[in-house]
């Protein structure tokens, strides 16, 4: 099986063949013998040529999966080659698109910093965000101007809520 | 005294747990009280019983002072362990209990109002012949006079505005040809922000070791230091690491030391559990900055260096019990590190992470202890601090127990939120730390700096690939077609239910 | 001795897990051997290496000496430590380690195989001067002559067939009067089991304690003891609570046992941890049992009260370090209990009960140490010792200690299988156990009589009933019908499934 | 809803009606007010006019509960009144056919200690199994004639596998 997977913005072709000691798995040039077992959950241990990896997988939706490591999580998406080949053209539409700023965490909204038609600097605090007793701003990572605004003071918000649109 | 039956618990989260474990093991009755935020919470699992005290913000629920009073009196609690936070230093509540015939577990009313107040508390200490920060609130109206009582104190000092805060008005002046400028900005500055612009002196102590001390009183006047904790290492004033003994206080310090917070606590007619903190500066001075009423987040280290259990000493201290001699002159034994677990993501600017603990390991095994407060499947809310608990560890010397550290926060595994246990393992990895170099800047001097970025260097690059793509393989695998069942992407469930619909005969 | 880089762990359970923890805080790589049983256990998934050695049966895995060794040397570690049990106490297997050029984390062949032998064990012991069991084992081809001995070693006596075991051929003689009839039983009974009749004459000790001594010696001729456990509480001659320090044993007692254990470790030249086992008599008399040759599943009840780390000690004497004066004399501190938690049944004879771990919450909070080789959703394989681990509790007396027992009893909860925790609740209930009034042969007794049985008493004896019942409602409400639809006792989900459908329509 | 909960052969009947402040709960003469939360998994925290409790009940088939208490499990049967009714004139027929002993844990078969057509009283040991390297003895539960041996010797059975039918 012919995978692309993605990390930190880059695309690694990952080819997987099933075999009587695991699997055998090629990323590149290097190649290695997995033996994956499920533990609890969604726990596996993968042992690699003696290496023991303890890894927890959580799937997320739309091939991206949450992958649990010593002291780190990581976020990778999968996607088979013809899928990602079919939407990378369509994000290179998209990105010219407005982009949506969301909430990375709950909280309820203190104070909106921005209207909606102002011109922002990536690093502008756009909303500022109330959670566990701390106040949180929230910037924007581009620049842009605010073409939506989603929420309003005073308002409850889930961690993904969109808050913006900007574009 | 008649002794305790039964115990309201008026806290939340990992204290409360802690409580209740103490109580427990003294044979006496455990009560909670909970917010609609926290009835799937860990206290309540572990308490005998469970009170519902209001919705989820604490001014409608944990500072509900006169309604746990009430619930106390009607549920027959001899007592209430106010836990740290929320009530545990309001001098009302404490009188409230009092008023009620029901034991505040902590010092009197009076004893928490004064060590309350700063300068009432300075003004005690000063009396009393603790060392405070030298230096005095009266103002300095010219500056001549501030240059006078600067020579009096030595350089460097500290420019402070009377009305003053947040550290506008503030200068530190380190010779006396600064001063004259220092002195005109100062005043204009506190002038501009508060429209007061007089000023006072203060010894500058620079980059200080936050080090406290752990006392107890009972009510037969007999008051007791049991060693010092190291609490330099903060964020924004909070803090995160503690550990006992300090890498720097030896066998003398801490007896002067001990005697200072001994002095504190008799002056304020002092009971039950308490810790005076001191600033101690390059040259191993010490002073006086407040007194903490209550029992700390971080009174682990010193249990595990003293082997005493401090609320059991806090139970008993409160049934009238008697502080016996063999607590005189304790010494530590070994190295205890205490890291608070925060739901915070140290990648992110420690932006709070409340939410669903997807999984949860601790660490187990040889000279580790986990106060937590927290189980995998609960919901982490976002109403309250956002400490987890604590990780401590033991070990018989500082080296071994950081050692001891990196392999439990190597075993810990906590998903689904982020947490500070990155921060540790880096901190571990720190030069100064390992060497004990410690003042009350350095953590945030060093993430100003960039330093400690929770930067993990995995064994295997591609781990994080290999184990997605074999998930998301298997997946695959297991929901796509069967070639042979007619050549369509069809799930192998619905192939089951088809089976099943056959099996049974579409007559059924 | 260069130092270790890597140590391969030839063992299993939660004393593999203890063994990679160590290896860990030592900054040292782990490699750990699995048999199929085990290729999903606790062990591997803490180890940063794992190797399959042979399928589930211990002869065709833990238990292949050769190929154990030849992984070693081919994942090129540069030692192996064998845990306990398997082939920790097995000379060959130290000798073939020896041969390649591995180091056995423990003694030498000769040391484990002298120790081994009961005959030339005791030899060596009573020519070293350590007190054993009076007797001999010369034959008694007469009456009299027998007589004549059982005098000089003073009633009570035991008769013991050379050709003996399973307590065949075995006389218990109170008073004179009673030997010769005893002694033509034991013959006969002797013949007629073994083909073979002689007897021989040993003191009986009545009701005796196990006491055993934890030793350590280095490469360099130091050996020092670190004081006494009580294992005296056994079922079937396999134990069940271990504690430190013994309640019976003082400093003196500490001092005369520990100087015996040195000795006899000395006469053997041994290195490494061991233990030597006495019995102990009701008036303070200690006898020589034998020497265990290897770390003991209940080291964790000697470093709690010693603050030493036992595996840590063994790692460092096999990398050729020295022990240091500061463990010469050392005193317990505080008290610690240790209980083994079997995967047996203790409401059904103790029948063992392997299976799926449903759920597992373990104790946590001041003074519990876990030392455990499972996990919630792990098998415990049909293969080895049922033993899941251990709970550990330290505490600054023995009745504090047994407090935070009973605590942390209460939060544990394994569901799945049955364990051993409903006993040590009973037990900490038993006056005698509270008493610390303890002999061999106790624990036995007591469950012959039917005591210590693991009763729960309910808070609210409806308890389980009221569970259950609204379990069963929920699940109810959850499946039942929803009238409007039909009337049909339609299950939601079937519901859903059939809205799912209309809405994709049946062109889909 | 009535139901009836069989508990150590005890039948109690147990009446529930669901209210703002949790459920109301009669035993018999006894009524409680159950406040039930799920915590996690098959977790339950019950507040019981201020007594709580943390349960865990897991669901067997045909309405029995496994209910993991502090210290104890202990097995019940929910079902609903007429359900038992019918069951309990069919029991009264199934009673007199013989019984099967099953094995109560995994293990191998050592020695089967009767034989086909012996009669044995209640206690007679049975076959010993071998499990976790120790020997284990099941013995009958009540006296009757070996029916049937349902395994032979040597040979590996899981925990619940019928062994004999003695009737």
């Amino acid at each position: 099986m012919e995978l692309i997977v993605l990390r930190d913005g880059e695309e690694h072709r990952v080819a997987i063949e099933p075999g009587d000691k695991g699997s055998v798995v090629r990323i590149g040039e290097r190649t290695y013998l997995v033996d994956r077992v499920p533990t609890s959950g969604t726990v596996r241990s993968l042992v690699i040529e003696g290496r023991q990896f303890e890894v927890s997988v959580r799937p997320n939706s739309g091939g991206r999966y949450q992958v649990g490591l010593p002291g780190a999580i990581e976020e990778v998406e999968v996607l088979d080659p013809l899928t990602y080949l079919a939407e990378k053209g369509g994000a290179r539409e998209a990105s010219r698109g407005p982009r949506t700023v969301t909430a990375y965490m709950p909280g309820r909204v203190v104070a909106l910093l921005v209207e909606e038609g102002q011109e922002v600097e990536s690093g502008d605090g756009l909303v500022v965000l109330e959670a566990m007793k701390m106040e949180n701003e929230i910037r924007a990572e581009t620049a842009g101007v605010v073409r939506k605004i989603l929420v309003s003071e005073g308002q409850a918000v889930e961690g993904g809520d969109p808050l913006f649109e900007i574009g | 005294m008649k002794p305790f039956r039964k115990v309201l618990v008026a806290n939340r989260g990992e204290i409360a747990v802690r409580v209740i474990r103490g109580l427990r093991e003294l044979g006496i009755r455990s009560a909670v009280i909970y917010s609609d935020a926290d009835r799937q919470g860990l206290p309540v699992m572990l308490a005998d019983e469970a009170y519902r005290i209001g919705p989820a913000p604490s001014r409608e629920s944990y500072l509900r002072a006169g309604a746990i009073v009430e619930l106390a009196a009607e549920i027959e609690a001899d007592a209430i362990h106010p836990g740290y936070g929320f009530l545990a230093e309001n001098a009302d509540f404490a009188r409230l209990c009092r008023e009620a015939e029901i034991k505040f577990i902590g010092p009197s009313p009076e004893a928490i109002a004064e060590m309350g107040s700063k300068i009432e508390s300075r003004r005690m200490m000063i009396e009393a012949g603790v060392p405070v920060v030298p230096g005095g609130q009266d103002t300095l109206p010219t500056v001549e006079e501030a240059a006078a009582f600067a020579e009096e104190l030595g350089y460097p000092v500290l420019l402070k505005a009377i009305a003053g805060g947040g550290g506008k008005g503030m200068r530190v002046v380190h010779t006396a040809e600064d001063l004259p400028g220092a002195y005109r900005a100062a005043r204009s500055e506190s002038g501009a922000s508060f429209g007061e612009d007089s000023v006072y002196l203060e010894k500058f102590i620079e980059q200080p070791r936050h080090v406290e001390i752990q006392i107890l009183g009972d009510e037969h006047g007999r008051v007791v230091s049991l060693g010092e904790r190291e609490c330099s290492l903060q964020r924004r004033h909070q803090k995160v690491v503690e550990e006992a003994p300090s890498p720097v206080v030896d066998r003398e310090l801490r007896r002067r030391m001990g005697e200072a917070a001994v002095t504190a606590a008799v002056a304020a007619g002092y009971t039950n559990a308490g810790t005076v903190e001191f600033l101690l500066d390059q040259d191993g001075e010490f002073y006086f900055l407040e007194m903490n009423t209550r029992l700390q987040v971080e009174h682990p280290v010193t249990e595990m260096v003293t082997g005493l259990d401090l609320v059991r000493a806090q139970l008993e201290i409160a049934q009238g019990g008697e502080i016996g001699p063999e607590m005189e002159g304790i010494q530590p034994r070994g190295h205890a590190i205490e890291v608070r677990l925060y739901a915070e993501d140290p990648y992110r600017g420690f932006v709070p992470s409340p939410g669903r603990i997807e999984r949860l390991r601790w660490p187990e095994g040889p000279g580790v202890r986990n106060d937590c407060g927290v189980y995998e499947g609960s919901e982490v809310p976002i109403h309250y601090d956002p400490m987890l608990g604590k990780l401590i560890v033991w070990a018989q010397s500082r080296e071994q127990a950081m050692d001891r550290l990196a392999r439990a926060l190597a075993e810990i595994r906590i998903e689904g939120i982020r947490t500070t246990v990155p921060l540790f393992a880096a901190l571990l990895e720190d030069a100064d730390f390992r060497a004990g170099r410690l003042d009350i800047g350095m953590l945030d001097r060093k993430l100003a700096a960039g330093e400690l970025q929770p930067g993990h260097e995995l064994e295997l690059a591609d781990l994080p690939l290999i184990a997605a793509a074999l998930e998301h393989a298997e997946r695959q695998a297991r929901y796509s077609a069967v070639p042979a069942a007619g050549g369509g992407r069809r799930p192998r469930w619905r192939q089951a239910s088809r089976r099943e619909s056959l099996r049974r005969g579409p007559w059924s």
